[in-house]
C-alpha cells in the first residue's frame, strides 16, 4: 500500500542526522571548504553515529538498515553541507563496490578496520576514473598483468574522492586489453603498497571539503585474493557495476536533495525578507512561481529517491530498481543543478558574493553531478532498459574514455 | 511504513482497466472521438461491472462511496485507501481514454461537494439518484462553478441568487460544463451579493427541467471530444431551499460558499494529475514502441541515443509528476491538509503530460500526426493541453502553492 | 556591416503579402480548414502575386529574389494561416528540389506550366517518405529498376504535401539497394503515368489546409531522363538533397515564426483585455514574463532564420549554410511549439474551444515541425558540422525506416 | 539591406582580440582568478596598443569617443557602427577572459552617464584623464548606484545629498561597485528626498580623495575574482556643486536623474549580453573541442548522438542571443530606441550562457570540473552568472519588456 511514512525507527534516526548535520555541519561549511576537509572532531563525531555504515550488510559488520534508511539519512547530510558528506570518513564507495563484487567474506575482511574506534581515521575508495582517456582502444589505460600468484597493475587513476587521505582502494583495471570495457578486473590495493602512489589533489569547482585526487601505481603487485568479482562473466560483471553505480547515484542523488533543499530553503528565507518597491520579493508573481517550481523539485526528488531506494530494498526486479535509480538520479541532479542556479540569482547581486552560501551551492550543484554518472548517461541507461536494449558496459558503465566521473 | 507497490486490490484495478482499456476502449477512441459520444452499451456494460454505481466516481475507486445507501460501514480504525486508489484508477483509465472517463455516469464533479458538504438528506436524495445504473437508465451530475467572466478567479462570479419564500432564485450563464448538457443536476455556484467576494457565494443542486434552467450551447473542443462540454444559462430559474447545498447552516462561517468550492478542488486536483500521467504515459509507451519497432532494423540508426535520452527525459518527468500525485492523496487518505501537494501535482503532471506528447509526436515523426486507429498520439495530444488548465491552470496552483510556502502572501 | 533593414523593395513586397495574408487569408482560416483546402480564388491571387516562384532562379522561369525575400514572405503566410501556405498551388517543394537536383534546363522545363495563367490549378509534389519503414535493410521499399532505356518504379509513398492536388511528382526510390542510404535516385513522374496512383488523404493534426497523402507506384514507367541527379556521386546526391532539405527546412521555419507571431499576438491580445481578480491578466507578472519570454522567441527565431537565408544567398560556405539553416529551423520549429502551447494556457478554458484560434495554433505549431526535419534531426545536422564529423546520409538525410516526414 | 556579415574593420577587430585572447590573455586566466588581479604589465601593454586610451570603454570599440579632446569629427552621413563593433569585440573580449574584460582601465560603466548626460566642461575634465595611459599611471572610472537595500529597485535609492552653499553633502553606502576601490571617479547616485522617487535622483562624479569618501570591503566573489568589486562610504562627503552631473539643468525634467541611470543601462546591456555570449561560447567551444578529442576514439561511444544534440542545443541559443544583441546594437547606432531589444539581449544571453557552462561540464564530466591552466570550463562557469544578474536580472529585463509590449502596464 503507497505510503510515505518513514517508520518511527527511520524518524528517529531522521531526527538526529539532522539534528547533527543543523549544528555541527552548516555552521562549519565555510570552514570546511577554506579547510578543504572535514575537520577531524566532526568526522568523530558522525563515525561515533555511525554513519558509515549504515546500508552495509550485518553480515559485513555494517548496520544493514537499507539503501532507504540511507538516502534519508545522506539528504540531511547534503542539507547542511553536501561537500561534508562526500568528506566524511568511513568505507564510502569502497564498502559499496565491495559489498557488490565481493563475497560476504570478502566484505567483513575488508571493512573491518573502517569501524573500529578510529576508524574517523580512515577512508575508503574507488578508483575508476582514469587522467587520460584511451586513444587506442576501448577499456581503461591501467592494466592489470597476471603474474605468479598475483596481479602487477600500473596506471594513473584520477577523480578519485577521498584520494589522499584513502587507506584502502579498489582499483579498477583493464585484465583483458581485447574484450575492451567488458575486459576490466577489480583490486584492492592498500595505501602501503610499494607501488602505489598518491598523486596530486584535483581543485574543484565545489564540494571542497571532499578531496578529490589521483593516484599513480607502477608495477603495484597484489595478490590473486585483492581481485573481486574475478569468477564472473562479462556480462555478471557489468550487472554488477551496474549495481554498484546505481545504488551510488542514489546516495549521490540524495545528497543533491538534501542541497536542493537547502538552496531552495535560503532562497524562500531571502525572498520573504529582502524588500524592493516596498514589498518582499517572494511577493512578486515571477518570483513566487520560481519559488513553487524549485519546491516542487526538491518535493518530487526526494520521492523519486525514495521509490528507488525502495525497489532495491524489497528486491524488486534489479532492471527495476536500475531504471528507477538512474530516473532519480538524473532528475534530482538536474533539479539540484536548477535549484541552486536559481537560488544564486534570486539573491540577486548579493548571490555572487561568498559572503551569504547560495554562490557556494551553485557551485556544489554542478560538482555533485559529476559524482556519479552524469544525468545525461543515466538517461541512457533507463532508456536502454525500457527499449530493452542490450546492457553495453560502453553504455551503461561510465567511460573515463569520454566523460569521466568521480567516484 | 514507507511502502510504493500498490496493494493488490490496486493492482488488480489497474490490471483489469488496463486490459478493457487495451483491448475494449482504445480501439473505440477515435471513433468515439469523431461521434463526439462514447456508445452506451460500453457506458451500460462498464455500470454493470461496476454494480450499477457511478463509475464516474473515480474518487471511489477502492471504496464503495456513491451514496449514503448501501454504502458498507468502514472500520474507522483501518486506513482507508480510497484516494490513493483511486489515483490508480483514474491514470489508467485516461491511459486508455481520457474523453471516455469523463463520460462515466454517476455523480462526476458533482459528487464531492454533495458528499463533503450536503446535508445528510441531500446526500441521500441526490447520490441516490445513481443506484441502479445497470439497469435503470444512465445518469450524470455536473458542477457548475465557471462563468464567461470569471474562470480561475472563482470569487469574480456574477450569477446571482436571491432568496423569495421558500425558494432561490438563481440568474446567470455558467461556461465549459463537463456533461452540463446530460446532467440530471447541477451544482451551481452564485452570489448574493458580488461585493461580498466569497462570503457571498452559495451553491445548489439544480435538478434538470427546473424552469428558468437551460442547456446552451454544446462546445466544438480541441479534445476530448467525445465528452460534452456545455453552456448551461439560469433565468430566474426558481431552485427550493431544500435544494441550497449543506442548508443555510453551512453559509456561517464566512467562508463557507468559496470553501465549498474549492474542497473539491483538493480532492479532485490529484484526480486530474492522476489522468495527465495517464495520457502522458501512454504517449510516451506509444513512442518507446514505436522506437522499439521502427529504430532498431538492422542496426540502431545513427541519432538513436539523442532520441533515447527524449525518452528518457519524458519518462522521469511523468515518473515525477506520479509520485506528487501519490503524496498528495496519500495525504487525503491521511486526513492530512494538502492544499498545496494536491496543486502541486497537478501543475507537475499538466506540464509532464503536455510536454509528453508533444515530444512523442517528434520522436514518430509523421506517422504520430496522423489520425487512424492504432495511432492516437494525435488524438492525446488533443487532449492533454485541458489538464494543464481545468480545475485551476498551472499559473493558479502556483498561487495556491506560494500562499502555502509563503504565509505572508496574500494576494498577488 | 549588420544590418537588419530590409531593402526598400523586400518591404514593398512584404507589406503587400502582409496585406495578402491580413485580409485574405487569416480570415479565413477556420473556412480552409473545414475545406480542407485553400479556397480556389485565393489560390488564384497567390498566384498572381507570383508567391510560388520567388526564390525560383530566373532561369527557370521564376523571380530569383532569394531565400532571404522568400522567407520574409513566408513569415507573412504564417502569421495569417500556416497550413494555407503549405496548400497554396504552385510548384512548392517539387520546385525546390527540382532546383537542386536537376540541370538549369530540366528546371527551366519542369516548372513552365507552374506558372502559365492556370498555375494556380497545379501543385508540384515531392514523394520521398514511405508508408511503412524498411525493416530489411537501410533505405527505401520503393525502388527504382532501370529497364530497357528507362525505370521501373514500384512502392508506396506517403506524407506528401499536396500529393492528392499534384499534377507532377518528384519521386525518391532505391536505385541500388547495397548501398542503403546511398544508393537513391530521384525521377519526374507525372500524374497521368499509368502505374501512378494517388492514395488516400492522411488524417492530420493541423495544417489542415494543405492535403499531405500517400501515392503508390504500380510498375511506373518513366524515361531515363526523368532521372534527376542520377550523374552525381553519392557524396554530391547527398549533398544536393541536404542542401534542399536546408533551405526547405528555412521556408517551414519561416512559416512557423509568422505562427508563432500569430499565438503570440493573440494571447497578448487577450491578456491586456480578459480581466481576472481585478486587472488584465496580463498584469500579472507571471503571465507578462511568459509573454515576455514568448516575444524574444519570436523575434529570435525569425533573426536566426534571416541570418542563415542571407548564408545562402550570399554564398557563404556550404557547410555554414547548412550548420545555420538547421540550428535556425530547430530553434524556431521549437519556439512556435512553446507558443502555441502558452497561447492555449494563457487562454485558459477558452483556450481549448474551436470558437477561438488558439486550440488550432498549438495543433498546427506540432503538425509543421514534422514538414521538414525535426528539430531532434536538425540538431544532429549541426553537431555533425561543427564536430567535423562525417555527413552520412543516414544521420543528416531524413530516413523514412525511423522518423518520416512531411515533404 | 539586411546585412550579417561583419565589416572588415570588425572582422579584423574580432580577430585579433581572439589572438590575444587565445595565446596571452587565456594562459594567465587561472593565475589572474587566484591572484585577484590582471597583470599590470599586460594592461600597459593593451593600452598602448590602444593609443592611450581607456580599453574598457567597450562601447567604443569602433569609433574614438574616450573624450571630447583628441575625438576626430564623425561624418554625420556616415552612420555609425560603434555599438554594434563594441559587440563585436565585448562577445570576443569576454571569450577571452571576462574578468579582464572588467579590469581595463577607462571610465568604465562611468563612462556613459558621463557622456551622455555631462556638460561639456565635464565631459571634459572626466573624460579627459583617461588620455594617456599608454605612459602614464593607469586609471578607472566607476559607477555607483547599487545599495545594500537597493539593487533592482533603483528608485529605492537612500543615500542621500543636500546642497550646502557651493558643495553638496552626500551620504550613503554603495555596493558591488567594478572598480570601486580603485577607480578615480565615481558616478555616485544620491537623493535629495526619498519621497520624490526618481525625480528626487542627482547623480554626481565623486573624486577619489574627497574627504568622506571611502572604500569599504573589498567583496569576495564567486567568479571574476580578477576583477575588483568594491563597497563605497559616503560620509558627509562635500562634492563641488561642478560636480553635479549634467548640471542642475539636468534635473528639471521629472525624471531626469533616474533616466540618466537607465540610459546607462540601455547602452551597455547589450553588451553585458554580448560579453554573456562570449562565455558561452567559449563554454561550448571548449565541450565540442573535447568532444571532438575524447568521444571519437577508434568508434563513436554509444550515447555519442545525445551530446551531439545537446551540444547543438548550447549552440543554438547562444547563436540566438547573439542575434538580440546585433540588433539590439544595431538599432542603437540607427537612434531607434532599444530599450525592449536591449533587455531581451541581455536576458536571452544571461540565460543561454548561464545554461552552456552548465551543460559544457556535463559534457565534458570530471575533466569540466577541475581548474587547470588549460581547462577553464569551471572558471567560465563562476564567471558566468553574473551576467544574468548585473544591470537587471532576468526578471528586471522582462520587467522591461513587459511594460513595452503591454503599454497600459504601469508596476506589478
Amino acid at each position: 500500500m503507497i505510503d510515505f511514512e518513514p517508520s518511527e525507527d527511520q524518524r528517529m534516526m531522521q531526527d538526529s542526522v539532522a539534528q547533527f548535520a543543523k549544528s555541527t555541519l552548516a555552521p562549519r561549511i565555510r570552514e570546511s571548504e577554506k579547510l578543504r576537509a572535514v575537520p577531524e572532531d566532526v568526522r568523530r563525531l558522525a563515525h561515533e553515529m555511525g554513519l558509515g555504515f549504515i546500508d552495509v550488510p550485518e553480515s559485513a559488520g555494517g548496520q544493514g538498515l537499507g539503501l532507504l534508511t540511507r538516502v534519508m539519512l545522506e539528504e540531511e547530510l547534503g542539507s547542511a553541507d553536501a561537500g561534508a558528506a562526500f568528506g566524511l570518513s568511513g568505507p564510502g564507495t569502497f564498502g559499496a563496490a565491495v559489498v557488490e563484487l565481493g563475497t560476504v567474506e570478502q566484505a567483513a575482511e575488508l571493512l573491518a578496520d573502517f569501524g573500529s574506534t578510529d576508524g574517523h581515521a580512515r577512508f575508503g575508495a574507488v578508483a575508476w576514473s582514469e587522467a587520460k582517456p584511451n586513444k587506442e582502444r576501448a577499456g581503461f589505460v591501467t592494466t592489470a598483468v597476471l603474474e605468479g600468484d598475483g596481479y602487477k597493475i600500473t596506471g594513473k587513476k584520477a577523480f578519485i574522492i577521498n584520494a589522499p587521505h584513502a587507506s584502502r582502494f579498489l582499483v579498477f583495471a583493464q585484465v583483458d586489453a581485447s574484450k575492451g570495457w567488458g575486459g576490466l578486473g577489480a583490486f584492492v590495493v592498500e595505501k602501503d603498497n610499494a607501488g602505489l602512489k598518491v598523486g596530486s589533489r584535483h581543485d574543484t569547482l565545489g564540494l571542497e571539503a571532499a578531496a578529490f585526487g589521483e593516484i599513480t601505481l607502477d608495477n603495484a603487485i597484489v595478490p590473486a585474493s585483492a581481485r573481486l568479482g574475478g569468477g564472473l562473466s562479462e556480462a555478471d560483471f557489468t550487472k554488477a557495476m551496474l549495481r554498484y553505480f546505481s545504488k551510488q547515484a542514489l546516495v549521490v542523488a540524495a545528497r543533491a536533495v538534501g542541497l536542493a533543499r537547502f538552496a531552495y530553503e535560503i532562497a524562500l528565507e531571502y525572498c520573504e525578507t529582502r524588500k524592493t518597491f516596498g514589498k518582499p520579493i517572494g511577493h512578486f508573481q515571477a518570483v513566487a512561481f520560481n519559488l513553487a517550481d524549485r519546491h516542487m523539485d526538491v518535493e518530487s526528488s526526494r520521492w523519486l529517491v525514495w521509490k528507488a531506494a525502495f525497489a532495491w530494498d524489497t528486491k524488486r526486479p534489479e532492471n527495476e530498481a536500475i531504471r528507477a535509480s538512474a530516473q532519480a538520479a538524473a532528475f534530482a541532479l538536474e533539479a539540484a543543478m536548477r535549484t541552486g542556479d536559481d537560488c544564486v540569482a534570486l539573491h540577486g547581486g548579493s548571490g555572487f558574493i561568498r559572503d551569504l552560501i547560495a554562490e557556494k551551492l551553485m557551485r556544489d550543484a554542478k560538482q555533485i553531478a559529476l559524482c556519479c554518472a552524469t544525468p545525461e548517461q543515466l538517461d541512457q541507461i533507463a532508456a536502454a532498459i525500457d527499449l530493452r536494449a542490450p546492457l553495453d558496459p560502453a553504455l551503461v558503465l561510465p567511460t573515463p574514455d569520454a566523460q569521466a566521473i568521480f567516484t | 511504513m514507507i511502502d510504493f507497490v500498490l496493494s493488490k486490490k490496486q493492482q488488480e484495478l489497474k490490471e483489469g482497466i488496463h486490459n478493457v482499456g487495451k483491448f475494449v476502449i482504445r480501439p473505440m477512441s477515435l471513433e468515439m472521438d469523431r461521434n463526439h459520444e462514447v456508445p452506451e452499451p460500453f457506458l451500460r456494460n462498464f455500470m454493470k461491472l461496476a454494480g450499477g454505481r457511478g463509475g464516474q466516481d473515480i474518487e471511489n475507486f477502492g471504496e464503495d462511496g456513491s451514496g449514503e445507501e448501501g454504502k458498507k460501514e468502514r472500520d474507522p480504525s483501518k486506513i482507508s485507501e480510497a484516494n490513493r486508489t483511486s489515483a490508480v484508477g483514474a491514470e489508467e483509465l485516461a491511459w486508455a481514454d481520457a474523453a471516455m472517463v469523463l463520460c462515466m455516469p454517476g455523480a462526476g464533479l458533482g459528487g464531492p461537494p454533495v458528499k463533503s458538504t450536503g446535508t445528510p438528506e441531500q446526500r441521500k436524495r441526490f447520490l441516490g439518484m445513481f443506484k441502479g445504473m445497470d439497469t435503470g437508465p444512465l445518469k450524470w451530475g455536473a458542477y457548475g462553478l465557471t462563468e464567461p467572466g470569471a474562470g480561475s478567479d472563482v470569487s469574480g462570479i456574477r450569477s446571482s441568487c436571491r432568496k423569495d419564500g421558500k425558494h432561490w432564485v438563481l440568474n446567470g450563464r455558467k461556461c465549459y460544463i463537463t456533461n452540463g448538457g446530460r446532467a440530471i443536476w447541477t451544482v451551481i455556484f452564485a452570489t448574493i451579493d458580488p461585493a461580498l467576494g466569497r462570503a457571498g457565494h452559495r451553491a445548489f443542486v439544480v435538478e434538470k427541467g427546473t424552469p428558468g434552467f437551460e442547456v446552451g450551447k454544446i462546445e466544438e473542443k480541441m479534445g476530448l471530444r467525445a465528452n460534452e462540454t456545455a453552456e448551461l444559462v439560469l433565468e430566474d430559474c426558481r431552485v427550493p431551499e431544500e435544494n441550497l447545498l449543506g442548508g443555510e447552516a453551512a453559509y456561517t462561517t464566512k467562508e463557507g460558499g468559496f470553501m465549498t468550492a474549492m474542497k473539491t478542488f483538493d480532492n479532485t486536483r490529484p484526480l486530474v494529475g492522476a489522468m495527465a500521467v495517464g495520457i502522458g504515459r501512454a504517449a510516451y509507451e506509444y513512442a518507446r514502441d514505436f522506437v522499439k519497432e521502427n529504430y532498431l532494423i538492422g542496426r540502431p540508426i545513427p541519432r538513436y541515443a539523442a532520441i533515447a535520452a527524449k525518452l528518457s527525459q519524458v519518462s522521469r518527468k511523468l515518473d515525477a509528476a506520479r509520485m506528487l500525485v501519490w503524496r498528495a492523496t496519500y495525504m487525503a487518505d491521511m486526513g492530512i491538509p494538502n492544499a498545496k501537494e494536491a496543486s502541486m501535482s497537478k501543475a507537475a503532471a499538466g506540464q509532464a503530460a503536455t510536454q509528453a506528447c508533444i515530444d512523442a509526436i517528434e520522436i514518430c515523426g509523421a506517422h504520430g500526426s496522423i489520425a487512424t486507429e492504432h495511432a492516437l498520439l494525435e488524438k492525446w495530444f488533443r487532449d492533454v493541453k485541458v489538464y494543464d488548465i481545468f480545475e485551476g491552470t498551472g499559473n493558479i496552483q502556483r498561487i495556491v502553492i506560494a500562499k502555502r510556502i509563503m504565509p505572508g502572501l496574500k494576494a498577488f
